[in-house]
């Protein structure tokens, strides 16, 4: 008789997401469970539905990406539109992305991650938070944190009218363009956020990298992950967050493939297993071979870190620096430590800001050529844009009237549902010791595995004030035997519940 | 634990995550609501705290706000469990109040969002006939996901609720707004819509408004508006007219047409209706196959007239499902 | 708030609901219901004693709402409406369920029809529950009155305001007054001059000052309510532009009259064709002029009057154009007396001479040797040329009822007896002043019977040939019965105006001018500076266009609120 | 006995009021299924009200109005046209058969019309049989 722990909830951005941990009777981990037990059905919901308006409906698969599905969808649109897109009308996203990028990855960086750096993987819980963080580092940069991430989210409101679930893009362009007088109050700000990357970069050095503990930890933890990497490049297979070729790497560095975004289905098929509504993306070329590492495994990671290693080069001067010195210290390109995605966030975050600066600095740029009334319907169109959490794949038909016929979506953390799931098993593996009984940090390492890959299951563990609550019951031979509970209250650590009888 | 301090839970049920953002992008603000209140639970607590929180007295939180709608069992059974320990319940956001954007889910089937999520779509496994499972046995023992209900509910069709805030995600400001008069004790009726407006968005729109007749509705990349002008006057569908302003008419303002996300007025028992008689009502025409062909500029009525709460609506799903 | 106590009252209507109805029943499934404090049968509710007993227990049982299961309410509802009102009760917080008109008189089967009766009064209960007390408002009413044509009619009606001293426009579309009678020679059945009546009509307009008579003018535009019009005037001036007048009236008579039938219609008769072959109106200017005669000059020996024609013809007018038969026998009666010796035949369907003393007149006519030919409705008579030997220059084949016979008769002179008909710009004018008109194109009276002269607009009567064929008695006591009409609300000085219109809460309206183009009567304006709209309630008239499309719920149609109607639904659901 | 639909009519007070009146004076008999609500003019019917009575159970719902051209408020019965298609569409939408919701024109004078299209809507609707939604949305209460 096994015994079983779970750890539920934890939660991914599209809802809610699980793992159960089954231990052989020696304590040693028996299999392990990654669920996600949440399903919306965007996909059949859209169709009928004037094509023009999935852009405004398909924001609502995430809250905190929002911006992301907005771009894909709107994407996707104008390839049903035969892509009549005014450049300026491209700048105008694009710019709006970097600005909504940075917003994202301070939140996930400073709020969600750092806590395990800044305060330690197994500090008191109460202060292993974004308080603790702004306790370590002091109030003044707890409110630079706070400021930044509110100018990100200034721009986008100047931008595109709106942040969560803007309206803005169309099929011709976007509806509103920048006033010389909005781009005058956005440009200090990108000064400031270009700083603010700066000063990150230059944090993550002294708190992790002076720490061997912490790099012993991303480099040599349980935290590594044999399969292969995703990401969106431009022509020079530089980072490109909102436009690109889809780049496969595997993680010895070479090229599997790249595609245009109207193949995606070539190279991508999706794998369900009947324990999760949530379904596994692989290669498919290479085929669904189970949740297996190696060098022909046909699973992928699509993180910050995957982009920055499927990448040649950054797009930017001051990025590509920072590109350098995070690969020359990791020592090995691609990188297979998924913890070094954290850092990885704050490089993308150099290369977001100076391409704030370039848009600022661009006399088109407060043009009125930003939206056409397109001519024609041609039917089909597939977006692809990076979101924070994963390359993220829209894919529409419609009608001659541009009534929405079908749509197909692959989010950012599906790319990553198989690497999550197996990571965790490892992680359990590693952390969880025959004859040994976890502790509350255990399990906080286990839930750093995941934590790696994307900040919405990141805010379920470090949400602010609170913390994710935990609920790990072991049992012994079927019967209760002992119970670690941690709820979302600040400061309350592992209680021994004590013995009942099963 | 302060012991004089408010007692907050949030959760999440099938939503995107938005109205915590919205919640985030009150800034600084948020350090204030910790200094007067104790956050007992954030959104994303599930099952796993079923037994602590079954472990709290009856009413011993304060507020519980619940953003989200209902879609499957679990999001029943938090809502429930929340509703028994807290005095005050909460529905957030747009899915809570009216159904939200998942709602429109209640205009197809089941059957059919699995078939094309699982079954038939351009990157599924090739012959793939596995469908996911509420119970699965594995050799290591049994695991569990929640039933996905055959339709979508609002909060309030499956517990008591006290208060409505809402909005796709709620303004930052009316979120602001609306935790003061809870925390601040005087409370309004039970039933109340917090955090909004009595009067529609036009109340708030600064377009300009004339007497309106309507020869042709656009879609909106037919034309480019001109944004001094009120968007209906333009032939621009707009739900503003009959929707609850308090959103800062950030849809209007970007050029796009009010998707109702704030709900119904106060006196309106059904949105979509009132918007269609209201729009229906101008068009400038007496001849019926005019008016027909005038009506197709509107494709798709129903998606629209309930862009955010089909199960809000007097028909709630449609009949066949 | 004070408790609703509901009282429910059904009729019997002698048998006429309780023969289909178990009126008995009803009032027990009512008496169960929430609020109802009595429910009761009775054999006649409009009757004093079933008025009395209502009054009687809104006393007694302290009621403060009232529900009667009876006729329609377009018959009774004012009835009931005063009696609650007698006793001490709004006139608002009464509600009727039609249980006759619309269940026992179309049902037969007893189960269901008192199951609908039932579901009938519910909704009514339900509804009575959320009715409001309203009060009547007033307004001035402006002594002045718009009579349209200066016929017989219009002439009439002018005189009599005028007579009692208020101020009258008559507004004659014509160069002179006079209308159709003016083309008149003598009038049936006591032959008295049609130029007499005239002349003395005329002569009295002309003299009176109260009377402002617009000759070759026309009504352009008419707004406002009762007591409150304001009608645009324009009259051609010689070169065709002309000049709009803009005068103030309280009330408006349309006298507008009617247009006689083309008989060219009709292809069997010949008219147009066959040059002796006349219409009634032809006739009629011969007999003015003073001489009877034929296309070429010649005295007639032989004429021939044929009836209904155009009339009582499902092809052309179903109707029965009144007036006709008796002007055959006038015209039997003059040629007699104008042609000695002349033979006249009369081709009728039926003879129809119902009015005073048109009986005696036919009498008189057949002693006076005039041949009456009874052809069949569906057997029209057949004019051939006629041959050599036979008398006169054309020959009548009719298949006569009476004698069963197929009988010729000689012509020279054919009289086609053409009806009236709607004038070609009745429509215009029934737009303009805002009344509905019949299949037929006649305007319709706001009840054919009770109220005869009025229209379903306040303010707007109707009286003469506008309405219906009718003869000059008859038009002439329209005529004056609307006049006194007028008088009657002039003597008051003061008019109500319905507590049943629709209001805008400012509280809700925010200004997105949904509403503004959708009142027929322009009681809706917009105030910029706020940025809300309202209603001027003396110009709404109820119709809840605004309150059903107003997307904020901020207009209430008072009387037939939402909560009203939804209560109604459930009424009749439940 | 067979399915007795329950209809419920909204009908204009000054033409189809009056012209289901004049089938009453006339006996003109019709079967008993529907169920009249009186309102001043068809422009008063807001679509809410026939959302309300399908969702209350009826089996269908009838308006009747002036004959276009013949409005006693002149252009009410416009603003019903007007309404309607777009309110017909949206019930499709939401799975409603096509018969179960009319518009009619009748005048004040016509009375058998009125007879008519009352007995042959009731034919249709009980061919189709009960409408679902009331019990629908109460299974929807209990079973998920």
């Amino acid at each position: 008789m096994t015994r079983k722990i779970s750890i539920d909830p934890i939660t991914r951005l599209e809802g809610h997401g699980k793992i159960e941990i089954f231990l052989n009777d020696d304590g040693s981990v028996h299999d392990t469970f990654f669920q996600i037990p949440e399903l919306r059905g965007f996909e059949r919901f859209v169709m009928g539905r004037p094509i023009e308006e999935l852009p405004r409906i398909m924001t609502r698969i995430c809250g905190v990406c929002p911006a992301s599905h907005h771009m894909a969808s709107a994407k996707a649109v104008d390839g049903c539109f035969g892509k009549e897109v005014p450049p300026l009308a491209h700048k105008l996203r694009d710019m709006y992305y970097h600005a909504h990028y940075i917003h994202s990855h301070i939140a996930h960086f400073y709020a969600l991650a750092a806590p395990d750096f800044v305060c330690g993987p197994d500090a008191d819980p109460a202060v292993r938070n974004i308080l603790g963080v702004v306790a370590k580092v002091g109030l003044e940069i707890g409110g630079r944190v706070i400021k930044s991430r509110a100018q990100a989210q200034t721009i986008q409101l100047l931008l595109g009218g709106r942040t969560t679930h803007l309206v803005w893009c169309v099929p011709g362009g976007v509806t509103k363009g920048l006033t010389k007088e909005e781009l005058e109050q956005i440009r200090p700000m990108v000064k400031d956020l270009f700083d603010f990357t700066q000063f990150s970069l230059a944090l993550f050095k002294d708190v992790v990298l002076s720490n061997p503990g912490y790099v012993d930890l991303i480099l040599n933890g349980p935290y590594t992950l044999d399969v292969q990497n995703m990401g969106l490049v431009d022509e020079n297979n530089a980072p490109n967050f909102y436009d690109g070729h889809v780049r496969v790497v595997d993680f010895k560095g070479k090229e599997i493939c790249k595609y245009a975004p109207e193949n995606y289905a070539d190279y991508i098929h999706e794998h369900v297993e009947p324990w999760s509504y949530l379904k596994f993306p692989y290669l498919r070329k290479r085929g669904w071979k189970g949740f297996v590492e190696g060098i022909d495994s046909s699973l992928y990671c699509a993180t910050p870190l995957s982009r920055l290693n499927v990448a040649d080069r950054m797009a930017t001067p001051r990025a590509q620096e920072a590109y350098e010195e995070m690969f020359s210290i990791l020592g090995e390109k691609p990188c297979r430590a998924l913890m070094a995605a954290h850092w990885a966030r704050l490089v993308e975050m150099v290369q977001n800001a100076e391409m704030l600066q370039r848009y600022c600095d661009d006399p088109e740029i407060t043009g009125d050529r930003f939206r056409v009334v397109p001519k024609q319907i041609t039917g089909e169109g597939v977006g692809i844009v990076e979101a924070m959490r994963g390359t993220l794949t829209h894919h529409y038909t419609c009608d001659k009237n541009g009534i929405c016929t079908s749509a197909n979506l692959i989010v950012g953390t599906t790319n990553n549902n198989a690497p999550i799931h197996m990571v965790t098993k490892k992680a359990a593996q590693y952390l969880i010791k025959p004859g040994q009984e976890p502790t509350e940090g255990i399990l906080n390492m286990i839930e750093m595995a995941f934590r790696a890959f994307d900040p919405c299951y990141s805010c379920a563990t470090h949400s602010l004030p609170g913390r994710m609550p935990l609920d790990v019951v072991i049992y012994k031979a079927g019967e209760f035997y002992r119970r670690f509970r941690r709820d979302g209250r600040s400061g309350s650590g592992p209680e021994p519940v004590g013995e009942t009888t099963g | 634990m302060g012991t004089h301090k408010l007692q907050i839970a949030l959760y999440w049920g099938a939503a995107c995550g938005g109205c915590d953002v919205a919640v985030l992008d009150t800034n600084e603000f948020i350090l204030d609501v910790a200094a007067v209140a104790d956050i007992r639970l954030w959104p994303i607590a599930v099952d796993g705290k079923f037994r602590d929180i079954e472990q709290l007295p009856d009413r011993e939180l304060d507020i519980a706000f619940f953003n989200g709608a209902v879609r499957n069992s679990e999001n029943e059974q938090i809502a429930k469990l929340l509703r028994e320990k807290s005095k005050l319940m909460v529905a957030v956001g747009s899915c809570a109040h009216l159904g939200g954007i998942p709602g429109l889910a209640n205009l197809t089937t089941k059957d059919r969002i699995l078939s094309t999520v699982y079954l038939h779509n351009p990157s599924i496994e090739p012959g793939n006939q596995t469908l996911p499972l509420t119970e699965w046995k594995t050799p290591a023992g049994d695991v569990h996901i929640p039933l996905f209900y055959r339709r979508v509910y609002r909060l309030k069709d499956v517990v008591e609720v006290d208060y409505f805030l809402p909005g796709c995600p709620p303004a930052p400001d009316q979120v602001k707004a609306a935790i003061l008069v809870l925390v601040s004790g005087n409370l309004p009726p039970k039933g109340s819509v917090v955090g909004a407006s009595d009067r529609a968005v036009c109340d708030d729109c600064r377009r300009e408004k004339k007497e309106k007749k309507i020869k042709r509705f656009y879609r909106p990349w037919e034309i480019i508006q001109d944004p001094t002008q009120c968007l209906m006057d333009q032939g621009i569908l707009c739900a503003g007219s009959a929707t609850r302003s308090g959103c800062g008419v950030r849809c209007p303002n970007t050029g796009q047409g009010c998707r109702g996300c704030y709900g119904p007025l106060p006196n309106v028992l059904d949105q979509g209706a009132k918007f269609l008689s209201a729009l229906t009502s101008i068009i400038d025409s007496k001849d019926p196959r005019e008016i027909e062909q005038i009506l197709n500029g509107i494709p798709d009525f129903a998606a629209i007239a309930y862009r955010f709460g089909v199960p809000a609506s007097l028909l709630e799903r449609d009949v066949r499902l | 708030m004070e408790e609703t106590r509901i009282g429910v009252y059904i009729c019997n209507c002698g048998t006429n609901i309780a023969k289909v109805v178990d009126c008995e029943a009803v009032a027990e499934a009512m008496g169960k219901l929430p609020q109802v404090t009595v429910a009761r049968v009775y054999k006649y509710m409009c009757s004093n004693p079933g008025q009395d007993m209502i009054c009687q227990d809104i006393r007694e049982h302290g009621l403060n709402r009232v529900v009667v299961a009876a006729c329609s309410p377009r018959m009774h509802e004012r009835t009931f409406r005063a009696a609650v009102q007698s006793a001490g009760l709004n006139p608002y917080l009464l509600e009727m369920a039609n249980i006759r008109e619309h269940c026992s008189w179309v049902h037969e089967e007893q189960d269901a029809a008192t199951a609908k009766a039932m579901a009938l009064t519910r909704s009514a209960v339900l509804r009575v529950a959320k009715h409001e007390p309203l009060e009547k408002m007033s307004a001035d009413m402006c002594p002045f009155t718009l009579v349209i044509g200066g016929g017989i009619a219009g002439l009439t009606a002018a005189l009599e305001l005028a007579d009692a001293g208020h101020g009258v426009y008559l507004v004659e579309k014509a160069g002179q007054l006079g209308g159709t009678l003016a083309r008149d020679d003598l009038t049936a059945p006591y032959l008295d001059s049609a130029r007499d009546l005239m002349t003395e009509r005329l002569t009295r307009v002309g003299q009176n000052e109260k009377i402002q008579v617009f000759l070759g003018a026309e009504v352009k535009k008419l707004s406002g309510f009762i007591g409150n019009f304001n009608a645009t005037i324009r009259t051609a001036a010689g070169n065709g532009t002309g000049e709009e007048r803009s005068v103030d009236v309280g009330s408006v008579i349309v006298c507008t009259g009617y247009q006689e039938f083309d008989a060219s219609r009709i292809t069997h008769y010949g008219y147009g064709k066959l040059p002796n072959v006349i219409t009634s109106f032809e006739f009629e200017r011969m007999l003015r002029a003073g001489r009877i005669q034929t296309h070429e000059g010649r005295i007639p020996q032989y004429v021939a009057i044929v009836h209904c024609v155009g009339s009582r013809n499902r092809e052309f007018h179903g109707y029965c154009s009144r007036v006709c038969c008796m002007t055959a026998l006038k015209y039997a009666h003059e040629i007699k007396s104008a042609i000695p010796g002349v033979y006249v035949s009369d081709l009728y369907i039926d003879m129809h001479a119902f009015g005073k003393g048109h009986e005696d007149f036919y009498r008189h006519s057949s002693e006076v040797k005039t041949l009456f030919l009874m052809y069949g409705k569906n057997a029209h008579p057949v004019i051939r040329k006629a041959g050599r030997g036979d008398d006169g220059e054309r020959l009548l084949e009719v298949n006569e009822q009476l004698s069963g016979e197929v009988i010729e008769i000689p012509a020279d002179l054919v009289i086609l007896m053409v009806g009236m008909e709607a004038r070609q710009d009745a429509g215009e004018v029934a737009r303009l002043v805002n009344i509905s008109q019949d299949k037929d194109g006649w305007f319709i009276e706001s009840h054919p019977k009770l109220d005869p002269v009025a229209t379903t607009t306040e303010g707007i009567f109707i009286a003469g040939t506008c309405a219906a064929p009718k003869d000059i008695p008859d038009s002439v006591a329209q005529a004056r019965a609307a006049a006194a009409r007028i008088l009657g609300k002039i003597a008051k000085e003061k008019i109500e105006i319905d507590a049943v219109f629709a209001e805008v809460n400012e509280d809700l309206c925010s200004g997105c001018r949904v509403c503004n183009e959708l009142c027929p009567y322009s009681a809706i304006d917009f105030d910029p500076v706020r940025r809300r709209s309202h209603i001027n309630s003396a110009l709404c008239k109820a119709c809840g266009a605004c309150g059903a499309a107003c997307p904020s719920g901020a207009i209430k149609a008072r009387h037939f609120t939402d909560q009203q109607i939804f209560a109604q639904i459930e009424g009749v659901l439940s | 006995m067979s399915f007795q639909p329950k209809i419920v009519g909204f009908l204009c007070n000054w033409c189809s009021y009056a012209g289901a009146d004049l089938a009453g004076t006339s006996r003109i008999h019709y079967p008993p299924n529907v169920r009249v609500i009186r309102v001043m003019c068809s422009a008063r019917i807001d679509p809410t009200f026939v959302l309300k009575a399908l969702q209350e159970g009826a089996d269908g719902v009838l308006i009747c109005g002036c004959h276009p051209g013949d409005c006693h408020y002149t252009e009410g019965n416009y603003k019903a046209m007007r309404r309607f298609p777009l309110l017909k569409r949206m019930l499709a939408s939401f799975g409603i058969e096509d018969a179960r919701v009319r518009l009619e024109w009748v005048s004040a004078s016509e009375g058998q019309r009125f007879a008519d299209i009352v007995s042959e809507m009731t034919e249709k609707i009980r061919a189709l049989g009960p409408s679902t939604i009331k019990a629908k949305l109460n299974t929807d209460r209990v079973e998920r």
